[in-house]
């Protein structure tokens, strides 16, 4: 990882730009889109995109993991920052919980109307 | 109409994230000297070793540091499957033919399983006992047993996950963990305090309760996730 | 190293790529594998950022469950998102 | 064990991982039994630390035995302590009166009552916690039980509302995820007072960027137009009692995080205008829109709006007289929309839809539930001598002491309003004429009652004696203001 330097331009766009990416697609499939699925799959594309930008910022050019495996005990300098990891451990784990909630969700509005698709729901029009 | 709205909306978002984003650099050491302990980072890594002999930072901020968010974190997921338990509820008059959609599986698919169900759990029981040591732990390894679960639901028609170990392994892992944390306070310490003595850094038994609550907390991500599943899978098809 | 910026762009690409294709694609069933392709793509992500944790927890919930509760309710209910045809998931 | 503010959290959890197997293997009725018994220890632990906290001050309590930034803390300050107390009052009672409501089925009374215990510790948790992360957490605890009691019933339409909630607390939950992490980038810290302390030290673009997010995100569950979309919905079809939850706590917790975020974290004047402004435009919004309401309980979901509306009207004043009219608003609101929600679903229950109409004759029929329908009606527009009269005086002599005259009027406006409708509904109760003799009528049972009573007595109490309870806000309001005791109380922590 000599060249870092070199290439950092290049993987910054990538990364907040790919994060930032996922967010806008993820909004645009929320706000436009009819099916309810898509909705759903929508708001994990915006986890997506929130939880790869967490961890971007935790990140450290030429860092290691932040695991103090043997031999290398004093590698405490060269470390990311693991607080964002454990921050996206959970907000994965919360974004699940509801992505299942709203899922079920889906299911039984499935069955009550037959249909998953807003515009033929009334009281789901807003 | 409705979409140029939109379009000009995610303009905006996009705009405004760019802009704030460029004034966070990609990649910068944000954290300082991790000696100097300016920051929260920097006292972790300057003290995690000496302090709880957790060779992984990560679990032993989630663990120990913020091991109430953890306790709400797992609270979350269990709320979840309550939840799903109540949106998805039948009731008794609408039960009559609650049948697995599966057709049963082939019977490659079936030993298939049964092959490859132990090794997965074994795998996900690993990855969370070492949780301390290396990469993964609770959250990680309960995922991989819950595909395990998903697994033998799918290819066993009749597969329940065992309702009753379900709830005991789900009640006894959460109480596992609350009852570590009120030992703390029993002893004259804090809640969640680490109370066993931390032993040497990179043996399985070290770290004092940090271990035993990341197993906890596995035991429970698996039976809440595979309840999640199970719920999920016994849906009556529509007609 | 010019390896690697290539193979991390690329992947960037297919990130975005593919959560485009999720959200165009009018078969939910595609949909929900390509947003599984973006968790996978994100996982790597996360191991190339240093982060191997957060990339098993990716791994493991959202490449693997996440899409089998998606592809449970797809089953549950309509596969074709503008319910023109019904044509179920063959049931599994 | 002494009492301390970790078992507001504690216990809860304990019991609701426990319930499963007692309701199994013991009794089927500890499932609603030990969340009760769970509420009123909640309480008990309120009585203590309030107690303790008007002596000491402020009670700072570190988890997992690291002191204040490194690790997560709970304050019990008399501010976050007074709203800690309510909700927990407030959450028993309405365990008691949704113990045996008829329309919760015996199978499903168990995940109702974990599910409405843990609501009740999710917000408890969101006003004690110290760290902004964590509040993220419980606010989420919240949320997903919320969710779930949206969309309880099966035969409405909850599954829509539900649905809708989801959808906007989700966009929620990501603005204050941004939120939180844009402020780490700045300051490397999670902890509130710490962030509260090195605030100035962010560029000024970001902390506009930080405080927009939060307001964005934690406006939507305090309910401030034009987030509110969710809430009418909500609460109407929700069952009764969590209508009273939503009002009494959820959102009690959603105007403290807000609160919190603007007087304690980002001191900035500009907020204390958007608070007025955010305010009034929601009141004189939800109040107007309540007029048009046909069903009771979307009429009462936008009076709520409306009453959250004034709530941040007073915060935005900012004057101590203000702030202590803010919580005595916070309190009354709590109290009275809980007894209105609660006899009004009893009223609804009995007639034949949900209209307003509907309920016409039931006055004699119901007469308690009425007559305490009209007494929660009374007291919320402000009449004299009940306890809504006096938190508007509040309000209204500390907007007059800053010369806010368009203010005055406008809220002056918005109570003759209020009145209007309130007034329509308790006269359709009384002379109404009755359509349909056949309505067999369904009488609340004692449990239900006793609830109400209590709520009903509070109203008239605190009418009467309003020192009781001015003493606590009096020294609420000097701890919202008092914003460098706060973060003296945090960080001093290791010390002892």
């Amino acid at each position: 990882m000599q060249n870092f330097e070199q290439y950092n331009s290049i993987i910054t766009t990538g990364v907040y730009g790919s994060a930032i990416a996922l967010i806008l697609i993820g909004l645009y499939a929320v706000l436009i889109k009819k099916h309810l699925i898509k909705i759903v799959i929508g708001l994990s594309i915006i986890d997506a995109g929130v939880h790869l930008l967490f961890v971007a910022i935790g990140y450290i050019k030429g860092g290691t993991a932040p695991i103090f495996s043997p031999g290398n005990e004093d590698a405490v300098n060269k470390m990311v920052d693991p607080v964002p990891q454990a921050l996206v451990l959970t907000a994965i784990v919360i974004g699940f919980a509801v992505t299942a909630v709203a899922l079920s969700l889906v299911i039984r509005l499935y069955k009550h109307h037959n249909t998953a698709r807003i515009d033929q729901i009334k009281s789901l029009k807003w | 109409m409705k979409k140029v709205l939109v379009l000009v909306l995610l303009v905006i978002v996009g705009y405004f994230l760019t802009d704030t984003f460029n004034l966070i650099p990609f990649g910068e050491n944000r954290i300082g000297n991790p000696q100097d302990e300016q920051t929260v980072a920097g006292y972790y890594l300057n003290n995690t070793v000496e302090k709880t002999s957790v060779a992984n930072t990560v679990t032993a901020i989630v663990v120990n540091y913020r091991g109430f968010d953890t306790l709400g974190e797992v609270t979350v997921l269990f709320l979840a499957t309550t939840g799903l338990g109540s949106i998805l509820f039948r009731r008794k008059e609408d039960e009559e033919e609650i049948e697995r959609i599966n057709k049963p599986s082939s019977s490659l698919m079936q030993t298939g399983s049964r092959v490859l169900f132990p090794l997965i759990a074994l795998l996900g029981i690993y990855v969370f006992i070492h949780g301390h040591l290396t990469p993964g732990g609770g959250f990680q390894g309960g995922a991989i047993i819950a595909t395990g679960f998903l697994l033998m639901l799918i290819s066993y028609k009749n597969f329940k996950a065992g309702h009753t170990m379900l709830n005991w392994v789900e009640s006894l892992a959460g109480i596992t963990f609350v009852s570590i944390g009120l030992w703390g306070l029993l002893t004259g310490g804090t809640f969640l305090e680490n109370v066993l003595p931390a032993g040497e850094l990179n043996n399985l038994i070290s770290g004092g309760v940090i271990p035993i609550i990341y197993i906890a907390v596995g035991f429970k991500v698996a039976a809440e996730l595979t309840g999640v599943l199970d719920i999920l899978l016994n849906i009556k098809p529509k007609k | 190293m010019i390896t690697y910026v290539v193979i991390f762009s690329i992947l960037a690409v297919l990130l975005v790529a593919s959560a485009l294709y999720a959200v165009i694609q009018k078969d939910l069933l595609a949909a929900v594998i390509s947003t599984g392709v973006v968790s996978l793509i994100l996982s790597v992500f996360f191991y190339l950022m240093q982060a191997p944790d957060v990339a098993l927890t990716e791994a493991a919930i959202g490449i693997a469950l996440t899409t089998i509760i998606f592809v449970i309710t797809i089953r549950n209910t309509s596969r074709n998102e503008d319910e023109t045809v019904d044509n179920n998931l063959e049931k599994f | 064990m002494v009492i301390s503010p970790v078992h507001y959290i504690a216990v809860p959890l304990l019991a609701a991982f426990t319930i499963p197997l007692l309701s199994k293997y013991i009794h089927k009725e500890l499932a609603r039994i030990v969340p009760g018994i769970v509420l009123l220890y909640s309480v008990f632990v309120s009585i203590v630390l309030m107690m303790q906290v008007s002596e000491v001050g402020v009670i700072s309590e570190k988890i997992a035995g690291w002191s204040a930034p490194w690790g997560i803390n709970l304050m019990f300050t008399p501010f976050s302590g007074f709203l800690a107390s309510l909700m927990s009052v407030v959450g028993f009672l309405i365990w008691l009166y949704s113990y045996n409501f008829k329309k919760i089925e015996q199978s499903q009374s168990q995940k109702y009552h974990i599910l409405q215990m843990m609501m009740v510790t999710g917000a408890i948790g969101i006003v004690l916690t110290g760290d902004i992360f964590n509040l993220f957490v419980f606010m989420e605890i919240t949320a997903i039980t919320a969710y779930s009691l949206t969309s309880f019933y099966r035969e409405r339409d909850g599954a829509e509302a539900g649905f809708k909630y989801l959808l906007i607390g989700s966009f929620a939950s990501v603005m204050i995820l941004l939120a939180v992490m844009i402020l780490y980038t700045q300051l490397g810290t999670l902890n509130m007072a710490e962030i509260a302390q090195n605030a100035h030290l962010i560029p000024t673009p970001l902390r506009a960027t930080i405080l927009v997010l939060f307001l964005v995100g934690f406006g939507i569950e305090a309910e401030m137009f034009p987030l509110n979309g969710w809430a009418p919905d909500a609460y109407s079809q929700s069952p009764g009692p969590i209508g009273a939850a939503f009002a009494g706590i959820v959102v009690k917790a959603g105007v403290y995080a807000l609160i919190r975020v603007i007087f304690t974290l980002f001191d900035i004047h500009g907020a204390y205008d958007f608070l007025i402004y955010g305010g009034l435009i929601t009141m004189i919004i939800a109040e107007t829109a309540a007029v048009a309401q046909t069903n009771l309980k979307r009429m009462l979901a936008y009076s709520s709006i409306g009453q959250m509306g004034f709530v941040l009207i007073a915060f935005g004043i900012g004057t101590k007289t203000a702030i202590i009219g803010a919580l005595f608003l916070m309190f009354n609101h709590a109290v009275i929309k809980s007894l209105l929600f609660m006899s009004g679903s009893y009223l609804t229950y009995n007639s034949l839809n949900k209209k307003i109409s509907a309920l016409a004759g039931l006055g004699k029929k119901l007469p308690i539930v009425s007559l305490l329908f009209g007494l929660g009606a009374f007291a919320i527009v402000g009449l004299p001598p009940f306890s809504g009269f006096w938190s508007k005086l509040y309000v209204l002599t500390a907007a007059a002491d800053q010369n806010m005259l368009l203010l005055i009027m406008a809220i002056l406006a918005v109570s003759i309003i209020e009145i209007i409708y309130y007034f329509r509904v308790v006269s359709t109760l009384y002379y109404g004429k009755q359509e349909d003799e056949e309505i067999k009528v369904q009488k609340p049972s004692i449990n239900a009652m006793v609830s109400m009573l209590i709520l009903g007595a509070t109203i008239i109490v605190v009418g009467v004696y309003p020192d009781i309870i001015t003493h606590f806000l009096n020294n609420a309001a000097d701890m919202l203001l008092d914003k460098a005791s706060y973060i003296q109380a945090v960080l001093t922590q290791n010390i002892n």
